[in-house]
């Protein structure tokens, strides 16, 4: 059972993130919904890529004794993760961004509120 | 941001370097150790974020123009693409690693089984990673001073 | 080349062209058969609104909102309800993106 | 070897890095001089648009072929970065070429006195170049890592206008909505990889069983894509968007739509190909009821766009709902011919959405460079303070009338050519999908009937005296796509015969797609 437990966090994160994304009111909060979400899918791929006592798969550096390729962690979906998180970045920082604009413009950061554009 | 109290100047004085050279370091050793371009770059850029908000954004503006560190970060994503163009050219194949082995610049051959990492190997991996590093602290430098300029100005075109 | 078959039907665009051209000399025809009785500038030409006086064009013209008003009123019930899902809130659009995918996954995943 | 040879050997990995440099080129190459930027943008697409042509004649010829990165072969197991090229993923490139290639032109004149000029050509070859990779991968994650680069770029895009506080609601709504949909589609490779240790297309297909979690990822896929297809009821983001970025820009991120829908082809076809077939489900086979879904959404695409379309008045808008009711009809032609998979005419469906995406591609886009005419001439978006167009925008007239005809499906232009395929092949699985196809088609003519009146008929307005016609780049970019429309509608075997059987074929053959890559080991 203790080794679902990982995959509960990430189906929890993923959930918080859409609460936040659904029912916040706040944009700030909606984009770190979107944050939280993210978050819980990176932390997927990286348990997808865990074993149990493996070590970081550097080739030159394999501590003696450790089986190889067996001992180690996978490395693609740490590769994966870490294209993800560098898409996250630009991704918040857009997004960040845009919400300064549109707090000048529309002068609130209420969703109900920012909806000009409608039917 | 306006500027904060000479105790954190301080500081950030203290830890700036630091902060510097540790993100160069990851930068460099991209390819023997976890970390890379990205990694070390957004921990250069956290520096010059604390450089931000000890000094506050216009003494950092009037310091470095933006348009620079754009053409800087075009340079880094020319270089990276560049390198793969060349790997076209050299080895007949799009991102081939044309220096790995050859003996020179980054081309040894490293020792298999645990030894000791060699920063002298890895081909055309560090290159990249320094093309990506340049790129990354560029780029996020400058969105994260914009950002800071921009939410400390009363009005903005 | 210019025969498209669909299993079931034929459709040729030159064919269309000529039935076109057919036609438009057709009514070019009939059209010059009126034409020896037409005077310009007399009762002929004159625009017969049910006995309404004819206003300057500026005011017969129809505004973009106002065309379709008919079918717009019959169709009220419709438009209450689409007004109402596009709300422009983007986290409604966000929650048809989960109605969706739940509704998939009852109709696919969940035995 | 010559340098022919070498070209189109690397011509994969060229068409997609050659408007990555141009892009970040850009910057330095408009310190220059301005013109010497715009020029520049065409040239290097030009450039691209050789290399499509290169690698185009190589596929249709030779059929699907793979590139691999950092290699010279493939090796066991498949752990590189592969593009693999049929005649579905050239088809969708040719698209992408054409459509970026008339909107430089097009933005030539339109955006000639903005400033950030220099962002913009970047940003818009970093769309072309994600759509370009999306198309020519074999690598879901790579397709991921381009859909995300799309989403960013389109996004930037859409503000362009940034002065304008609507512009910068639609680019939030866009990407707000868009990164959740990437997420996803990243989350359904993370349960692939979790179970499979593949990201390869090709090699997933082979493995796939079609367990619980591969359902899983199959919805998430489809709802996905869906989402960045602007299929209904998740389009709302494609009015909003499509409505508000400069007409130039709208062509840009019609491609990146185009390319999502390209996924969803090449995951129901491809990814899923064997085991779609192969399933039960309430005691029918599983493509009977992923084609009968995706037929329904077809449906309430059609129906919501076209009738949304008919209350706008804000002209850009319109034509984004018409485009959602032309993203139906692609999605029912697919529907048909996925639920209807072996029968004879599941190919002729297949053909006629195939069709479609061209059409709607030139039509659409067609309708939106007019908008943007009108925009240029008049500064007005509503329909209800413009009108009498026709006397001071002649050339805009008549492609208008073009555009109009083409899109709701009027002989013996374009449109009707893929909506005749797509009519008599849903008519074969049920009659009444037709029945409401043609009745949306009539609305849709109903609708531009409205603008057509509207905007160009009618007395001339006092507001409206000093109005002149299109600049000459506009002109040239609008008569392009009219001229495409006309002479596609009239010899539709053109395309068809050339183009879109190779595509439809690759598609339906998803084991010779899947053996490119397996084959050999």
């Amino acid at each position: 059972m203790i080794e679902y437990l990982p995959f509960l966090v990430v189906v929890a994160m993923i959930l918080i993130g859409l609460y936040a994304v659904l029912f916040r009111r706040n944009l700030i909060k909606l984009v770190f919904g979107i944050s939280i979400i993210e978050s819980g899918i990176n932390l997927f791929l990286i348990i997808l890529g865990y074993r149990d006592e493996g070590v970081a798969p550097i080739f030159t550096s394999l501590p003696s004794g450790t089986m190889y390729p067996e001992g180690m962690v996978l490395p693609v979906p740490q590769a994966l993760t870490l294209t993800s998180i560098v898409i996250g970045v630009a991704v918040l920082a857009l997004m960040l961004s845009l919400v300064m604009h549109i707090y000048r413009k529309y002068g609130t950061l209420d969703v109900q509120k920012i909806r000009r554009l409608k039917e | 941001m306006s500027e904060m109290t000479k105790i954190v100047k301080t500081t950030a004085n203290i830890l700036f370097p630091f902060t510097m050279i540790f993100g160069l370091y990851v930068i460099a050793h991209g390819h023997l150790t976890p970390g890379g371009g990205f990694q070390g770059g957004a921990i250069v850029v956290s520096g010059c974020a604390l450089l931000l908000v000890a000094y506050g954004s216009s003494w950092v503006f009037d310091r470095i123009k933006d348009k620079r560190l754009v053409t800087f970060e075009s340079m880094g994503a020319i270089g990276f693409i560049m390198l793969a163009f060349l790997g076209l050219v050299f080895s007949a194949v799009f991102f081939g690693n044309f220096l790995a082995g050859s003996g020179t610049l980054f081309g040894t051959t490293p020792a298999t089984g645990s030894t000791l990492a060699d920063f002298n190997t890895g081909g055309i991996l560090p290159l990249m990673n320094f093309a990506v590093g340049l790129k990354v602290i560029a780029g996020l430098f400058v969105i994260v001073l914009v950002m800071a300029y921009a939410s400390s100005a009363k009005e903005w075109g | 080349m210019f025969g498209l078959e669909s299993g079931s039907g034929v459709w040729n665009p030159l064919l269309w062209v000529l039935v076109l051209g057919v036609i438009f000399l057709l009514f070019y025809g009939l059209r010059g058969l009126g034409k020896s009785t037409f005077k310009r500038g007399t009762e002929q030409t004159k625009v017969f609104l049910s006995g309404n006086q004819e206003t300057t064009p500026e005011e017969m013209h129809v505004k973009a909102t106002n065309l379709y008003w008919g079918f717009t009123t019959s169709m009220k019930s419709v438009y209450a309800v689409l007004r109402k899902m596009h709300s422009g809130n983007m986290s409604d659009y966000v929650l048809w993106f989960i109605l969706v995918l739940a509704a998939l996954f009852l109709l696919f995943g969940v035995m | 070897m010559t340098i022919l040879e070498f070209l189109l050997l690397h011509s994969p990995a060229l068409i997609v890095a050659t408007p990555l440099l141009s892009a970040f080129l850009l910057p330095l190459v408009s310190r220059i001089h301005p013109k010497v930027r715009d020029i520049f943008a065409l040239v290097m697409l030009g450039v691209t648009s050789c290399f499509v042509g290169l690698l185009a004649s190589d596929v249709l010829s030779n059929g699907p072929r793979i590139y691999v990165f950092g290699a010279q072969d493939l090796n066991v197991p498949v752990v590189r970065i592969l593009f693999e090229i049929d005649a579905m993923g050239i088809f969708m490139a040719i698209i992408t070429m054409m459509l970026a290639g008339i909107a430089v032109i097009y933005s030539w004149s339109f955006l000639h006195q903005q400033d950030g000029l220099d962002k913009y050509y970047t940003l818009l070859l970093l769309v072309v170049t994600s759509a370009l990779g999306m198309e020519l991968t074999g690598d879901l994650f790579n397709f991921f890592v381009f859909l995300e680069i799309s989403c960013i770029a389109s996004c930037a895009l859409i503000a362009f206008w940034v002065t304008e506080g609507e512009s910068l609601e639609a680019a939030l709504k866009y990407i707000v909505v868009s990164s959740i949909a990437a997420l996803f589609v990243l989350f359904a490779i993370g349960v692939f990889y979790g179970q499979y240790d593949a990201l390869n297309i090709a090699s997933l297909a082979s493995l796939l069983q079609f367990t619980f979690l591969d359902k899983i990822a199959f919805v998430i896929l489809l709802v996905s894509l869906g989402l960045k297809a602007g299929l209904a009821p998740m389009h709302m983001w494609l009015p909003d968007s499509y409505g508000r970025a400069p007409p130039s820009v709208v062509l840009i991120i019609m491609t990146a739509t185009l390319a999502s829908f390209y996924g969803i082809l090449r995951v129901v076809f491809t990814l899923y190909g064997n085991v779609l077939t192969t399933s039960l489900r309430f005691s029918l086979p599983a493509h009977v009821i992923v084609g009968w879904v995706l037929v329904l959404l077809a449906i309430v695409s059609i129906l919501i766009g076209v009738i949304m379309a008919l209350v706008q008045t804000d002209l850009l808008r319109l034509i984004g709902y018409a485009a959602v009711a032309e993203i139906g009809y692609m999605m029912l032609a697919v529907g048909t011919s996925i639920a209807a998979l072996g029968a004879p005419y599941a190919t002729v469906a297949l053909q006629g959405g195939l069709l479609h995406i061209f059409n709607d591609a030139l039509d659409i886009g067609l309708l939106f460079l007019i908008a943007g005419a009108i925009y240029y001439a008049t500064k007005k978006r509503s329909l209800d303070e413009i009108g009498g167009l026709a006397r001071s925008m002649k050339f805009t007239t008549i492609f208008f009338i073009v555009g109009m005809l083409a899109v709701s499906g009027m002989p013996p232009l374009n449109g009707f050519v893929s909506k005749f395929l797509i009519y008599e092949s849903v008519f074969q699985l049920n009659p009444l999908l037709s029945i409401i196809a043609l009745l949306g088609s009539i609305l849709l003519l109903a609708v531009f009937v409205k603008v057509l009146y509207a905007a160009f008929f009618g007395p001339e307005l006092p507001s409206l005296t000093g109005v002149k016609e299109a600049p000459r780049s506009m002109v040239l970019a609008m008569g392009f796509l009219a001229a495409c429309a006309i002479v596609i509608g009239l010899f539709p075997n053109l395309l068809i015969d050339t183009l879109v059987q190779p595509a439809a074929g690759a598609l339906l053959d998803h084991a010779r797609y899947i053996s490119m890559v397996m084959g050999g080991l």
